[in-house]
């Protein structure tokens, strides 16, 4: 058994992104037929190691990768995705790569269909052939039938049912006859359970096909029910490699989760179960694409700073946007003791909440204005600061003055780094974008504060000056802040209490201090 | 060895479409035919007007040409067949001429005299070059207007 | 039973939704035509002229809208080289059908060239190639007056003085195509009653629609959907996506040249400078009153479009005239309907768009009251 | 040194860079081949008072996101109503273009209000259904200015009695008001101060708008849609409110135009009028989603001495007149390339 080549070996793979080490010495083997759970946190590297695997753009255009991939024994080096698809490895991604309009036949042998030679073609070129849709649903059910799932091939995409579109793009991979090695990002993801009992045992048959599989998913059950081997992920390491018979789910949430050094919760944690609740939350539901929320309750008590945790696409990031009314929401919200209306920005604000959002440069910014107007335009327009009266205060005058006021004082508190109060936000980095998104926020005074994900895509000195800002923002003004993020470390450093979001839902909420092994289990758990 | 075989269908349909177009520029050229029945002199000579000629084209009776008539019909392609039946002099039993004449390519308008060709004469003799000038009024009336004109109109 | 009352229901207001223009164009159809008091043969027979002049125009819009780049309203820069061929040929004095064929080959070199340029440009304004190529129909015309009034004679020979301005240079405001004037029509045309019916020119309509389908059925028609439907996974499936977005613009400026010159082969001579110009929004408005959509035509459309549009184009000036007693009344109105419509399609083409995103909300709430009632 | 040129030019954009060429080369030519240079100069200059409130009105929905307004002919329409009608309501001389101006503020506020609430609903379609807008409302008003009732002899058809002429003549009415109000002649070059003025008030008073709470929040939801909606300003508000304003602009603008002019232009006259008027902001360097006074200003003076010019200078150098053509392909060249580029706001 030992002898034989293994299908697939990754040795010794390294990645950094502009310094930023992503991967670090990462070794896999695969054999045929093998089936490998792949786990870890948001951001331990496994997407980067499949895009390495896959041959995808931004992995070139940001300075390649070190290390062998050897498939079959042989060196590979997929310059492009059709690379990899030709040497025989399949991937479904998470989001659906399908044709609405199309049915499931027409989107499973997409531009690869039979064709049927015509004298037209012979001159304008094989695009003129005619589809030969015989051999399209032959070829397509013998697809649908190795995965063993039902599904209709002459249904439109359109009218399915989410699994069905799942089932769909892995039948795709399936219909491809040099297919060897399939790789699933989180595909149970969307599914129902039932769905997803469907979809593991089409992972046994395809094993027993031959065709090895790389598993991703969250849900750790899964991987201990369908996988040979499981190999864990932490901060761009393998840090286990073990037969799935050999582990549990609690073993394996340790690793994902736990650091060699486990970096203590932050020693200030007020844990104040008296204070009185500054905003509850009932039956919240928001239509975040990606992130939706389902019937979420919470309460955020005053003064705290309660952190919202949770994996990617769980829904953690709805519940701000949902409350700021900047998706589609329902359900109840007050503030201190008054009802917050939603699906209107205006009336959160004139409440005294403030937001900043996770996508700076689509929500945050004003890329193509200067500091100044960033900063300064939510307060003159919810609070009619920095605006001169004229005509008694029929012309409210932009008071360009205090505008530059305000914007130097919170360059200097903040240590912006600009050329001036008039650059154009667009050409500072990302830390400074975020910092000028907190000053716009800070400059609001407000009384309730969301800040969602405020360290994504900063360096790590950028990042504790902006935790350390918003800190001192809640310790010395008071202001009660809810802040989101994907990053369990900065989560427990910076808040009091944290909340886990789990499939849109809330899986419990845990005071800082607790072990980080607890929240892992709350992400990885599934809250019905 | 596919991308020759792809490039010489090609090649072919091209071609096929040349030959196809230049076929149409010969069997589509359109000619002006004037038929005269006027006296011709020709090398000294004249030849008198018939006193009545009756020009059938295509089965159906173009014109009835006294002395000094004219008429016109249009050709498509370059072989022009006409039937005549003419009167030499008063009196005389009708005679029937099958004309038969290839048109110049070039020449758009052609004149041919029926007089000259019934004596047999050269070809240059009875058949001419017509140009037609525009005449002056036509030539005034027109003034280039590219404005968009009121989008409406019959569709 | 009342669920089935009520599916009845939604799917009559969903017929009533999607086939509005239509159905609209039927009720004026239904009160101008009495009014009017034309006979129902006069009627037939311009409905079947008017049939065989524009189908095949309407035709080359198909192509664009399936591979998702809206209404082609650059197929103006089709009929500009379909007349710049016909300029060409009648200059030659090549007559009759031979005339005709010889103009369509000589349009294809231009059609391509200029359905090139506009395929690059609208593949450089995603998203909104609809106001592009309508601004490039303005753009290019510019260019065919520069060609037509001031190279065509200069520059480029032309021998006859009958097309000539008589400055020497330039082409008249009207080239007469009286030799070429309805000759495939008349060629094997039926007359039953006293309704002419071209049979040749319906015959090439139909080819038309066959190779149409036939297009459907290939592979590259097959990408040209993906393309329209979803361009990023297009490209992802290996696709090339703009390529194929620029063959679709040729394919449509080519047809829509050789329909122009069928078109003004039935009309007898061509207005050198304004033909062009109306071309591009009669047949766009023809094509949505037979209940085509931005993103959605079929052949039916195109036929039942003709057939509506016309019937209003025709009866509209009368029963205008005799409600009003003003002539012009109606034809105002029926210049109005035909903007109206381009507008009425555009505003339900965005409006749906919008409708689709709203409702994934609805149906999250939905759900979460389903979950609360089963607690 | 290169390079700068290379960076001046991309910003300014080639075609911009072409036409301000083009009309250099024109006014030294002019004086060359024996073009009356004043009177040109007093030609551009007057045409500059007709069109440049016509052009001002692109900025305020450029400012909010709506893009250019296409739609312009709505707002023609509106100055044309209040034209008619103060006209009909037998107003003479100075006071008839003050009613009309009067006259047209509500048509141009309530067709504003209705066609901003369309912009609303379609958002990311407005210029292709803005262009439509302006077609159908003109094609309506066709039958209106046939239907409605009329009855001033001199702006009648004489035989019917009714239904209004496709011209009419303001002699007697606002011809020039604006234009000989404090006129100035210097040598040959005549300054028609007052039209020159409006333009200046009604550009001031924009100008100082966008320095308003409002006018900075119009600003913002040009920019970026999403950041304004988060800082709680309602978008659609102010998309109307700039739709509103870029139509009474536009209905001011026509009346200007007329008092320039001489006659008031019915039926389908107004129909094209949004084309100049876009590729005249386009050319001043305004884009898509950007756009100033100072855009308005040199991009009128840029399109009209062009459109002025060229005829007359083009016909003493090669004896035609070619000016139609390169109009056409200049300024619809200039909205092509707006068009192309990808929007200017970096997402």
């Amino acid at each position: 058994m030992s002898e034989k080549t293994p299908l697939l070996e990754m040795k010794n793979i390294r990645k950094d992104f502009f310094g930023n080490q992503v991967l670090t010495d990462i070794n896999l083997t695969l054999q045929e037929g093998e089936v490998l759970g792949l786990v870890g946190e948001n951001g331990a590297g496994k997407s980067t190691l499949m895009k390495i695997l896959f041959g995808m753009d931004v992995i070139r255009d940001t300075g390649g990768y070190e290390g062998d991939i050897l498939l079959n024994g042989q060196k590979v080096d997929f310059k492009t995705p059709f690379e990899a698809l030709a040497a025989g490895i399949g991937m479904v991604h998470q989001e659906f790569s399908l044709i609405p309009g199309f049915t499931a036949t027409e989107n499973i042998l997409l531009n690869r269909e039979p064709k049927k030679k015509s004298v037209v073609s012979e001159i304008f070129g094989e695009r003129l052939d005619v589809l030969n849709r015989k051999e399209m649903t032959a070829k397509s059910d013998a697809a649908i039938r190795k995965m063993g799932v039902q599904i209709d091939g002459n249904m439109v995409i359109h009218d399915m049912p989410v699994g069905h579109k799942q089932f769909t793009e892995i039948a795709r991979e399936l219909s491809k006859d040099q297919l060897k090695l399939l790789i699933l990002d989180e595909p149970t993801a969307v599914l129902t359970e039932k769905e997803a009992e469907a979809l593991l045992d089409s992972i046994r048959g395809m094993s027993a096909q031959g065709i090895a599989v790389i598993f991703i998913t969250h849900r750790l059950q899964e991987i201990l029910d369908v996988c040979d081997k499981v190999v864990i992920m932490r901060d761009g390491y393998v840090v286990e490699d073990v037969p799935s018979g050999e582990t549990n789910i609690t073993e394996i949430t340790r690793k994902m989760v736990g650091r060699a050094v486990d970096t203590a919760a932050a020693t200030d944690i007020r844990n104040n179960p008296d204070a009185p609740i500054a905003m509850s939350i009932r039956k919240l539901w928001v239509d975040m694409p990606g992130e939706t929320v389902r019937n979420v309750s919470l309460d955020v008590r005053e003064g705290e700073i309660l952190g919202i945790g949770g994996l990617a696409g769980q829904g953690k990031l709805g519940i701000p946007n949902g409350i700021m009314g900047l998706y589609d929401a329902g359900g109840e919200v007050t503030l201190r003791g008054k009802k917050v209306p939603l699906n209107s920005p205006r009336e959160c604000l004139n409440a005294s909440m403030a937001f900043v959002s996770e996508d700076r440069r689509g929500v945050g910014l004003l890329l193509d204005e200067t500091l100044e107007w960033n900063i300064a335009f939510p307060a003159m327009q919810i609070q009619n600061k920095f605006l001169k009266n004229y005509l008694g205060g029929l012309v409210k005058w932009r008071d360009e003055k205090a505008i530059h006021d305000v914007t130097q004082r919170y360059i200097d508190e903040l240590a912006i780094k600009c050329t001036s109060s008039k650059q154009k936000a667009k050409e500072l980095s990302g830390g400074n974008q975020q910092k000028v998104c907190l000053a716009k926020a800070f400059a609001l005074e407000p009384g309730f504060l969301f800040v969602s994900e405020p360290t994504r895509g900063i360096d790590v000195g950028a990042k504790s000056l902006v935790l350390n800002a918003l800190k001192k923002f809640n310790r010395e003004s008071g202001v009660t802040i809810v802040m989101i993020s994907s990053e369990l470390e900065e989560l427990r450093q910076t808040c009091d209490r944290i909340a886990i979001v789990s499939g849109g839902r809330v899986a419990g909420i845990l005071p800082a201090s607790e072990s980080a092994e607890q929240f892992g289990l709350l992400m990885v758990s599934q809250v019905k | 060895m596919n991308n020759k075989r792809k490039w010489i269908f090609r090649g072919c349909t091209l071609l096929a479409i040349l030959l196809i177009a230049v076929l149409m520029f010969i069997v589509g050229r359109g000619h002006t035919v004037y038929i005269d029945n006027k006296t011709l002199e020709y090398n000294g000579e004249s030849y008198g007007a018939l006193q009545k000629s009756e020009v059938w084209v295509g089965g159906e009776r173009l014109s009835k040409l006294g002395k000094r008539d004219r008429t016109m019909t249009t050709v498509i392609g370059n072989s022009f067949e006409m039937k005549l039946i003419n009167t030499v002099n008063k009196g005389d039993e009708p005679t029937e001429t099958t004309v038969k004449i290839s048109l110049p390519y070039g020449w758009d308008g052609i004149l041919v005299n029926i007089p000259g060709y019934l004596a047999n004469l050269p070809q240059e003799a009875w058949m001419t070059e017509f140009i037609i000038e525009p005449t002056a009024e036509e030539a005034t009336d027109e003034e280039e207007t590219t404005e968009d004109d009121i989008p409406m109109g019959d569709f | 039973m009342s669920t089935k009352q009520q599916n009845a229901g939604k799917t009559a207001l969903n017929f009533l939704r999607n086939n509005t223009v239509p159905l609209m164009f039927i009720i004026i159809c239904a009160v101008c035509i009495p009014i009017s008091g034309f006979s129902p043969s006069y009627l037939l027979n311009e409905i079947i002229t008017r049939l065989g002049r524009n189908a095949f125009l309407i035709l080359s819009l198909l192509i664009p809208i399936m591979a998702g780049m809206g209404l082609n309203f650059g197929m103006t820069l089709g009929a500009m080289a379909g007349e710049m061929a016909l300029i060409f040929v009648s200059d030659w004095q090549i007559w009759g059908i031979p005339g005709v064929v010889l103009a369509m080959i000589v349009s294809i070199p231009f059609s391509v060239i200029l359905g090139l340029i506009c395929g690059k440009i609208l593949n450089m304004a995603k998203g909104r190639e609809m106001i592009t190529s309508y601004i490039i129909s303005f753009f290019i015309n510019g260019i065919y007056q520069l060609i037509v009034l001031y190279l065509m004679g200069s520059v480029i020979p032309i021998a006859h003085g009958s097309i000539k301005l008589p400055r020497g240079y330039g082409i008249r405001n009207t080239v007469s195509l009286l030799n070429m004037r309805q000759c495939i029509d008349n060629l094997l045309a039926i007359r039953i009653g006293g309704v002419k019916i071209p049979a040749l020119t319906l015959l090439i309509i139909a080819l038309m629609c066959l190779l149409i389908v036939w297009f459907r059925r290939t592979k590259l028609g097959q990408d040209m959907r993906a393309v329209g439907q979803d361009m990023q996974v297009a490209r992802d499936a290996g696709i090339n996506v703009e390529r194929t977005r620029i063959i679709s613009i040729v394919i449509s400026t080519v047809l829509a040249g050789f329909g122009m010159i069928l078109y003004l082969q039935n009309i007898g001579n061509l207005s050198t400078y304004s033909a062009h110009s109306q071309v591009g929004m009669f047949c766009i408005a023809a094509l949505l009153v037979g209940g085509a959509s931005v993103d959605r035509a079929s052949i039916g459309n195109v036929f039942l479009g003709v057939t509506l549009f016309h019937l209003m184009f025709i009866v509209a000036p009368q029963a205008g005239a005799k409600i009003t007693g003003d002539s012009m009344i109606g034809e105002y109105f029926r210049v109005f309907v035909s903007y109206g419509v381009i507008t009425l399609a555009l505003i339900m083409y965005e409006m749906k768009k919008r409708r689709q995103k709203a409702s994934i909300g609805e149906q999250l709430a939905l759900a979460q009251k389903e979950e609360e009632q089963h607690e | 040194m290169k390079e700068k040129m290379a960076s001046f030019v991309a910003s300014f954009g080639l075609p911009r860079l072409i036409i301000t060429g083009f009309l250099l080369a024109l006014f030294i030519l002019a004086p060359i081949v024996g073009v009356d240079l004043p009177m040109q100069i007093t030609n551009v200059i007057n045409r500059f008072s007709w069109n440049a409130i016509l052009v001002l009105a692109m900025v305020p929905m450029v400012h909010s996101g709506c893009g250019l307004n296409f739609g312009l002919p709505l707002g023609i329409i509106s100055g044309l109503l209040g034209a008619t009608m103060s006209l009909e309501f037998g107003f003479t001389g100075p006071m008839s273009f003050i009613m009309a101006v009067v006259i047209s503020t509500p048509f141009a506020l309530v067709l504003g209000m209705g066609y901003g609430a369309l912009l609303n609903r379609i958002k990311g379609g407005e210029m292709m259904i803005a262009t439509y807008v302006g077609f159908s409302s003109v094609s309506f008003m066709c039958m209106m200015w046939l239907l409605l009732p009329y009855h001033k002899a001199d702006m009648v058809w004489g035989l019917a009695g009714k239904g209004l002429r496709t011209t009419i003549s303001l002699e007697g009415y606002y011809d020039k008001v604006l234009s000989n109000f404090l006129q100035i002649n210097i040598g040959k070059v005549s300054i028609p101060v007052g039209a020159l003025l409006l333009f200046a008030l009604l550009a001031f008073a924009m100008w100082a708008f966008l320095h308003t709470k409002t006018g900075t929040a119009m600003t913002a939801v040009g920019s970026n849609a999403t950041f304004a909606k988060a800082a709680g300003i309602k978008v659609d508000k102010i998309r109307m409110l700039s739709v509103v304003m870029s139509t009474w602009l536009a209905a001011i603008g026509i009346l200007v135009y007329e008092q320039g002019f001489g006659f008031i232009q019915l039926y389908m006259a107004p129909f094209y009028m949004a084309l100049p008027a876009v590729s005249a902001i386009l050319i001043g360097g305004a884009s898509v989603n950007k756009a100033t006074i100072m855009n308005v200003i040199l991009g009128t003076f840029l399109f009209q001495g062009i459109v002025t010019m060229t005829p007359t200078v083009m016909n003493s150098v090669i004896h035609t007149d070619m000016s139609e053509v390169i109009r056409v392909i200049a300024s619809n060249g200039m909205i092509l390339y707006a068009l192309t580029r990808r929007s200017e706001v970096t997402r």
